[in-house]
């Protein structure tokens, strides 16, 4: 079954992106403070429609709490946040998912007294339903849609299973279920691979490049897997210390000599780390 | 099973059994019988033991020593069911039905305390059953225009009368309140307010309390700065262990302290020792007055027959449940009938003296012939002191301060 | 037999809406057989059951924030004594008929909702409870303060009015209806997406849901019918004062039973709050003394061995065994102590 | 002027009360979890175990505290053992339903025991001290300065010894606490025992300034779990300065707001409990874990 | 077994043998189907599979935190089966879990203190962790921050100091590397790796980064479905084809 059976919502055309075109997302200056800790500093940041662009840093470098600006899950201490053109930055987080914007999290956050299937269903719904119609049962389409996805990710064996049953890695493979469902235009993902087996992660690879080639897609990886990045994003975004390091295509990335330093780690095996 | 009379712990059925049959070999022809929910636990527990109790002294002498109510020419053993209404007043009203409709009582007994009484006696009307009661004394009982509700107690607005009275006439001339704010103290605060007025005593200050309030300096720290005669509380047991403590803690001596259900409990004076003296509180009923009656003898003849039963003296509390249960056998033996209606015309036509003091009804059910009596705690003892014709000790004023004794 | 387990599972509520219906057509025509002669049902019995149907409709709408939100309300009674005062003062203070006295009081206690919620609803967990039992109290002593409407600690006198047979009818008949609304509400998104924020609000918020208009909504409907119990019960107990309206075990009396039946289901609070209204019945007049003691032991064992309640016993059978419940006690073998807890993030 | 001195007096000296009062039931959540809604029964049976004592066998009441101590110890130990330990990794409703068991078996067992009379305490420190125009009540002076050589005490307790760091430890992290060995349950056992024990002796320090019955249990109930949630849990500081905040809130409105000072006193603090609450999850002075992490 | 073939020292008994063991969490349903794995002493074992298929539970069992409902496992000789976390230190097995597991408002110094929690003797207590922040300077640094408030690679350090501390036999690490950018991964790889050359430190590790796992393991396991599937020194896994298009992603 074709786990992604519903026509997208703007049926965007599969295309390269655009640099010069409109940004999907962007961050102007975002700044967070954490009491007198700076966890981004003034950082500038765009993610283009239709492509995939990854984010990666040392750890602790503010990459989750980027994500969490942008998604309004923090308040940022300054800087403005546009979504297809929305000032979102004093947006709730409800009102940016209807937007199309989804997410995973680092931390996982499955609903845990809830089965998989249930877990499923309810991500659907939420692309700005009325209240009204949320008094209505499921419809069949998204109950199609669910159980797609619930395939493709090796999870019917778990289907009524609660989600808090599941192994570590089942859980990160439904929240990617459920950041898929409602459909969004642009998906972030924050270490979703960290801890999932690797034959799994290369299935996951291909499908985020069907999603992105040919339903236009935008993805925004956070990932310590440096494979992973480097075959699917079209440009990296480097973090460190909440500034920007560094950005580029995934080869000028390995091979910036500061990236390397604050995040590779020179290939000469010095222990002195411990 | 007789309504064994064991001591402490009081309530004889220990458990299973919730109806006290009397059988005594008296040769009564029938059974009146009579409900009463009285609060086992609960808030009430203290005071619903008594109320029990003092039914019981009734029942136990009705059957026993009295022979059976007389109606007409027979006589009539006599049982009351009983139900622990746990102080809530959702459960009376419930057993006040259940007692009508279940246990199909002929009258009913009250519960302790107003608010309980309130719950009930709406049952109770509705059915048209005769309730009278001795332990709901707030004003507002009475004018709801309840034809089958009687109290044979004087009413919380005339509590403080009779020693704001006797306080008056001795020199005060000031005097602060504070009262629970709740039923039957309002009704105590609000008396006391109109009768200081009436007898010249000026009002400086009033001030209520929650519920079980666990401090009351600030009360008595504003209270002491203004230096009245005449202190009144008007609370529950509690607040008067309180009253006592915060004033001695924060060296507040008014010329007297009168305050309400404590005083006149001999556990009160038990509990506070030596600081109890010169306290003033109002009656109902004390063992010393000098009313008689032909049933149970003096007030200390009853008193005396109680603490055989019970093991300890009785209450105020125990002594007008007995009341009201020989109130309500005196209307049937003068009606001639167990009909309601015709007992509700013999109690509103009832005008007799007891032990307890004057039973006469008035139109809306409240006892009309009873005046309020005060007592002092002198060197330890309970002492009436008011009103002049039932005192047996003059009053002691002013109290001394406390850093004086 | 298989089938039957697996119908039973997949639509839990089936068999629950049927036993229902029986139980609603046994009960419509009971007073009916009233007349006294025949003593079928006695008004002390129709007393009792009209408590039992305010209790089961208090217990059901406890059960769409504590059971299903996951907000565990301590001071839900707060919205039962708004209607009750509400009720009260129209009638006895402005003369109001019973009925938009009743309604005033309803809406009081929705509007009420909606106001306190907006600040309490954003706390979690036990911060919760604790919010709203403060607020519980401190509405108690403002009623009580607010003496010239409310008529202070003394309390308020409503003009009598006991027709047993009609309380008993329009409980019944509400009782019936938040039954079916509260099972009707669980088989809607919108039900399901209170579970969601029961398991993981931070993640609902993030995945799309409106989180605090939810809250707000379920809060509002249940306060509102909690107001209407509130009124019903103001005019059948003809007095009202603050202790007794604002009376401190009712809500976690209402919280046991619902407890006991199974949180978070629909038949739980009518099963939890039967089960102990007879239960309790038998308790007092076996142990007059000892009856509440006895209670509390019994509330011990039944949290103890059953803690998903009796519909958990229901939904797994074998979980009566014995060995299964001494098992219980012992703690169930070791814990999942390997995975700990994630923090929250902030919103 | 004087009237405020006298007031603020009045509320430390409640709020050292409160203060010491709320320790055990602030401790036990911050480290178990466990909201205990028997707490004011705790304190109620501290108070009956001080009477009987002094009532009976004529000691002095604060000199009670060598018997209640460990008494109390053992029978939170027992009950830690048998039913709270039933329950601790359960949520948290289900420890409030066994908690709020407890508190009525306890209460009714009391009644039932010593009858609903309430009763009092004499001390030999009783009376007060004048200084200028305020009075200072001698016996509430002794609860206050013991409440503060109580929370020092557990303070260097906690802080520094080795059983106060795998307590701490437990509150933080219950696997983790396995994982390097901690025995849990024994830990538990401990931190249930010695808050019953505190709470008990608060009974102590209060049964000679109120009376005590049977009842008396759920209004302190109350008062420890607003303090509790207000100070952040298991904060020893926290639990002094929200005793003695509330203390003088409620004392300070019930002095100078005429008639219905005392109610409004109760309503203020309250108010102020949502209002913190609201505006500061996690409490005003920390804790041991930040608000809402169960 | 096989194993040995590429064993340190094919002489030596094993240090830990977990012998055909069921266990699950479900009184009527097992996770583990008869997993057994040994690991000698001074050795590093890895252990590999899919999400769920029970490499965690493994560790459970080990360490007390799920019952094991038949088979053995033996430790040092010794029957360890159903011990709890306490016995399992006791007899000298730490552990780092998958999931965090500091005392988040305890400091780095505080945390390691705990490390040690069954051992009294302060002197030795203090040795220990001189000697932990001897070998992990990037701690020292930090001794007295607050641990909660470091970056996941100093968590998982600290994690992993802390299981030092108790001078253990065997480590039990459960994904060590997962969330950690490469350079930490690299470091923690490396330094597990010399400890192991350095003072013998046997551990038993899971990992989803499979080859950087293998690589530095002497041998390694595969489980699948709660059995037992591959077994073999870490290059022959990471060249047997099977294993390689099954479990490492082509
Ligand atoms: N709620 C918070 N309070 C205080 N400090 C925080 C908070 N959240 C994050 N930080 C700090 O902000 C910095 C950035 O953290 P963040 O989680 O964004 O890092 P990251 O790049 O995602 O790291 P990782 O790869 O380890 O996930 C860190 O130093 C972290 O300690
Ligand atoms: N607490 C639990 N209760 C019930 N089942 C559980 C529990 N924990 C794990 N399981 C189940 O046990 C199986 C194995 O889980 P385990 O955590 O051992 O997997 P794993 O091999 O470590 O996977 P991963 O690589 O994803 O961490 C999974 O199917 C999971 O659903
Ligand atoms: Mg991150
Ligand atoms: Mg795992």
């Amino acid at each position: 079954m074709n786990p992604f059976a519903l026509p997208t919502r703007e049926a965007a055309a599969p295309s390269a992106p655009h640099p010069e075109a409109a940004p999907l997302l962007e961050g102007r200056n975002v700044t967070k403070f954490f009491g007198g800790l700076a966890a981004l500093n003034s950082v500038d940041f765009a993610v283009y429609p239709n492509e995939i662009m990854g984010l990666i840093g040392p750890n602790g470098s503010g990459k989750t709490t980027l994500f969490d600006c942008l998604t309004r899950v923090q308040h940022v201490s300054a800087g403005e946040i546009y979504f297809k053109g929305v000032d979102i930055t004093d947006y709730k987080p409800y009102q940016v998912a209807h937007l199309g914007l989804a997410r995973t999290f680092q931390v996982i956050r499955v609903y845990k007294k809830l089965t998989v299937w249930e877990n499923m269903l309810l991500s659907r719904q939420w692309g700005g339903l009325s209240m009204r119609k949320k008094f209505h049962t499921p419809p069949a389409e998204t109950e199609d849609r669910a159980r797609g996805l619930v395939s493709f990710l090796l999870l019917d064996r778990v289907m009524d299973e609660q989600a808090g049953n599941l192994s570590g890695g089942q859980q990160r493979l439904l929240e990617i279920g459920m950041a898929l469902m409602p459909d969004p235009d642009l998906i972030l993902l924050d270490e979703a691979t960290s801890g999932v087996n690797p034959t799994l992660i290369e299935e996951i690879k291909d499908r985020i490049r069907t999603l992105n080639s040919q339903y236009g897609k935008a993805f925004l990886l956070v990932e310590h897997n440096i494979h992973f990045i480097s075959d699917l994003c079209s440009r990296v975004f480097v973090l460190n210390y909440g500034q920007k390091l560094a950005e580029g295509s995934p080869d000028e990335i390995m091979e910036n000599e500061d990236v390397i330093e604050a995040y590779f780690g020179a290939d000469g095996g010095d222990d002195d780390d411990w | 099973a007789a309504p064994a009379a064991p001591s402490e712990p009081a309530a004889s059925d220990g458990g299973e059994q919730t109806s006290e049959a009397a059988v005594s070999d008296n040769g009564c022809v029938g059974t009146i019988k009579l409900g009463a929910a009285v609060s086992e636990t609960g808030k009430y527990a203290r005071e619903g033991k008594d109320t029990r109790q003092g039914y019981n002294t009734w029942l136990d002498w009705v059957n026993k020593e009295y022979g059976g109510v007389k109606v007409g020419g027979d006589c009539y053993n006599v049982e009351i069911v009983y139900y622990d209404d746990e102080g809530d007043p959702d459960t009376a009203a419930n057993l006040a039905e259940k007692l009508i409709t279940d246990d199909e009582v002929d009258f009913l007994l009250g519960p302790y305390s107003s608010g309980l009484t309130m719950a009930a006696s709406a049952i109770s009307e509705k059915y048209n059953k005769i309730m009278i009661e001795g332990n709901g004394a707030s004003e507002s009982l009475f004018e709801r225009g309840f034809k089958n509700l009687f109290a044979v107690l004087t009413p919380a607005g005339n509590y403080t009368q009779s020693a704001l009275k006797a306080l008056a006439d001795q020199g005060a001339t000031s005097v602060v309140i504070a009262y629970e704010d709740t039923a039957f103290p309002s009704s105590v605060g609000a008396g006391a307010q109109k009768w200081a007025e009436e007898y010249g005593l000026e009002i400086l200050g009033v001030e209520t309390y929650p519920k079980d309030v666990a401090d009351v300096s600030a009360i008595m720290t504003k209270f002491r700065d203004m230096e009245p005669d005449v202190f009144v509380g008007g609370g529950h047991f509690n607040d008067a262990l309180l009253f006592v403590r915060a004033a001695q803690e924060l060296g507040f001596s008014p010329k007297a302290m009168v305050i309400t259900v404590g005083p006149s409990n001999p556990k009160f004076v038990e509990e506070v020792g030596d600081a109890a003296n010169y306290i003033i509180g109002p009656t109902q009923w004390e063992a010393t007055m000098s009313y008689q009656d032909d049933y149970f003898g003096s007030a200390a003849d009853y008193a005396a027959r109680y603490e055989g039963m019970w093991g300890e003296p009785p209450t105020y509390q125990a002594a007008e449940s007995t009341a009201t249960a020989l109130a309500l056998q005196l209307a049937i033996e003068a009606a001639g009938s167990l009909d309601s209606d015709a007992v509700r015309q013999a109690l509103n036509d009832l005008d007799v003296m007891t032990f307890y003091g004057p039973i006469n009804f008035d139109e809306t059910g409240k006892n009309a012939g009873k005046p309020m009596g005060a007592i002092q705690i002198q060197a330890g003892a309970i002492n009436v002191v008011a009103p002049a014709d039932a005192a047996v000790s003059e009053l002691e004023y002013p109290m001394p301060a406390w850093d004086e004794r | 037999m298989r089938t039957l387990t697996e119908i039973w599972k997949r639509y839990k509520l089936g068999p629950l809406v049927l036993i229902l219906l029986v139980l609603f057509l046994f009960l419509l025509p009971l007073p009916r057989w009233l007349a006294p002669e025949r003593k079928l049902v006695s008004n002390s019995l129709l007393f009792s059951l009209t408590q039992l149907f305010m209790l089961v409709t208090l217990a059901s709408d406890w059960n769409m924030t504590g059971g299903f939100t996951g907000y565990i309300d301590f001071g839900h009674a707060v919205f039962f004594g708004i209607g009750a005062y509400g009720a009260g003062v129209m009638m006895a203070k402005a003369g109001w008929p019973f009925v938009p006295a009743l309604i005033v009081g309803a809406v009081a206690a929705a509007i009420f909702a909606v106001l306190i919620g907006s600040a309490t609803l954003r706390l979690k967990g036990p911060y919760f409870s604790i919010a709203m039992l403060g607020t519980f109290v401190a509405m108690r002593e403002i009623v009580r303060v607010l003496r010239p409407i409310t008529g202070g600690g003394s309390g308020l006198t409503l003009p009598p009015y006991l027709n047993r047979p009609l309380f008993y009818y329009v409980t019944l008949i509400l009782a019936v209806l938040v039954v079916a609304f509260v099972w009707w509400l669980r088989r809607t998104q919108f039900g399901a997406t209170l579970v969601a924020i029961r398991e993981d609000e931070v993640g609902a918020e993030m995945r799309g849901i409106n989180t605090t208009l939810h809250k707000i909504t379920i809060f509002w409907i249940a306060a509102f019918f909690t107001g209407i119990v509130g009124a019903l019960w103001a005019y059948q107990n003809t007095f009202i004062d603050p202790d007794v309206v604002f009376f401190e075990s009712r809500t976690i009396e209402l919280v046991m039973m619902t407890m006991l039946g199974g949180l978070g289901t629909v038949a739980g609070p009518v099963i939890g709050v039967t089960v102990i209204y007879w239960l309790r019945d038998i308790l007092w007049s076996n142990f007059l003394q000892f009856h509440l003691l006895v209670e509390g032991v019994l509330l011990i064992v039944i949290v103890l061995f059953f803690p998903e309640g009796i519909m958990g016993l229901l939904n797994d059978p074998s979980a009566t065994s014995l060995g299964r419940l001494w098992g219980r006690y012992l703690g169930e073998g070791p814990k999942d102590a390997y995975q700990s807890t994630e923090t929250e993030t902030s919103v | 002027m004087d009237q405020l001195s006298q007031a603020a007096i009045n509320g430390v000296m409640l709020g050292g009360f409160y203060a010491v009062m709320v320790l055990g039931f602030s401790i036990i959540w911050g480290v178990m979890g466990v909201i205990n809604l028997a707490h004011g029964e705790f304190v109620m049976v501290g108070a009956y175990i001080t009477w009987l004592l002094s009532k009976q066998l004529g000691w002095e009441p604060f000199a009670t505290v060598i018997v209640v101590f460990p008494v109390m110890f053992a029978v939170g130990y027992a009950l830690q053992h048998g039913l709270i330990n039933r329950v601790i990794d359960r949520p948290y409703l289900i420890s409030l339903l066994v908690t709020y068991g407890l508190s009525i078996i306890i209460a009714n067992a009391t009644k039932i025991i010593f009858t609903a009379t309430p009763r009092t305490v004499d001390t030999a420190f009783s009376g007060f001290w004048r200084v200028g125009d305020v009075t200072v009540p001698i016996t509430k002076t002794i609860v206050l300065i013991a409440a503060l050589i109580i929370m020092s005490g557990l303070h260097l307790f906690l802080q520094y010894t080795r059983l106060g760091k795998s307590i701490r430890a437990a509150a933080q992290n219950r696997e983790a606490a396995r994982i390097v060995g901690i025995e849990i349950k024994y830990v538990y056992a401990i931190t249930f025992a010695i808050c019953i024990a505190l709470t008990a002796v608060a009974g102590t320090l209060v049964a000679p300034t109120q009376p005590i019955y049977p009842f008396m249990g759920p209004p302190l109930t109350l008062k420890a779990f607003a303090i509790t949630a207000m100070a952040g849990l298991g904060s020893i500081p926290g639990a002094l300065m929200g005793g003695i905040v509330l203390g003088l809130v409620e004392v300070l409105i019930a002095t100078f707001v005429p008639g219905v000072g005392t109610n409004l006193g109760i309503v203020s603090s309250f108010v102020i409990l949502v209002v913190v609450l609201v505006t500061r999850p996690q409490g005003l002075f920390g804790g041991l874990k930040p608000a809402g992490a169960h | 077994m096989i194993g040995d073939i590429m064993g340190v020292n094919e002489s030596e008994r094993p240090l830990l043998e977990v012998q055909d063991i069921y266990a699950g969490y479900r009184p009527d349903f097992d996770i583990l189907k008869g997993v057994s794995l040994h690991v000698k002493p001074r050795e590093i074992v890895c252990v590999i599979g899919p999400n769920g298929a029970g490499k965690s539970t493994v560790f459970k069992a080990l360490y007390g935190f799920v019952n094991v409902r038949q088979g053995r496992v033996l430790f040092d000789n010794r029957d360890i089966t159903g011990a709890r976390p306490q016995d399992a230190l006791k007899a000298g097995i730490t552990i780092v879990p998958q999931l965090r597991s500091l005392f988040p408002q305890m400091t780095v110094y505080e945390n390691l203190e705990m490390g040690m929690y069954l051992e009294r003797d302060k002197a030795r207590i203090k040795r220990r962790i001189d000697y932990i922040l001897d070998l992990f300077p990037r701690l020292a640094e930090r001794a007295k921050q607050k641990a909660g408030t470091m970056s996941g690679g100093e968590q998982r350090m600290l994690e992993i100091g802390r299981a030092l501390m108790w001078e253990p036999k065997l480590v039990l690490m459960d994904e060590p590397s997962a969330g950690l950018a490469p350079l930490i991964t690299k470091a923690i790889f490396r330094g597990i790796h010399r400890l192991n050359r350095e003072i013998g430190l046997t551990v038993l590790m899971i990992e989803q980064n499979a080859r950087q796992g293998l690589q530095i393991s002497d041998r390694g396991y595969v489980l699948d479905l709660g059995q037992n599937s591959y077994e073999g020194s870490g290059r022959e896994l990471l060249e047997d084809p099977n294993v390689r298009r099954a479990f490492l992603g082509g």
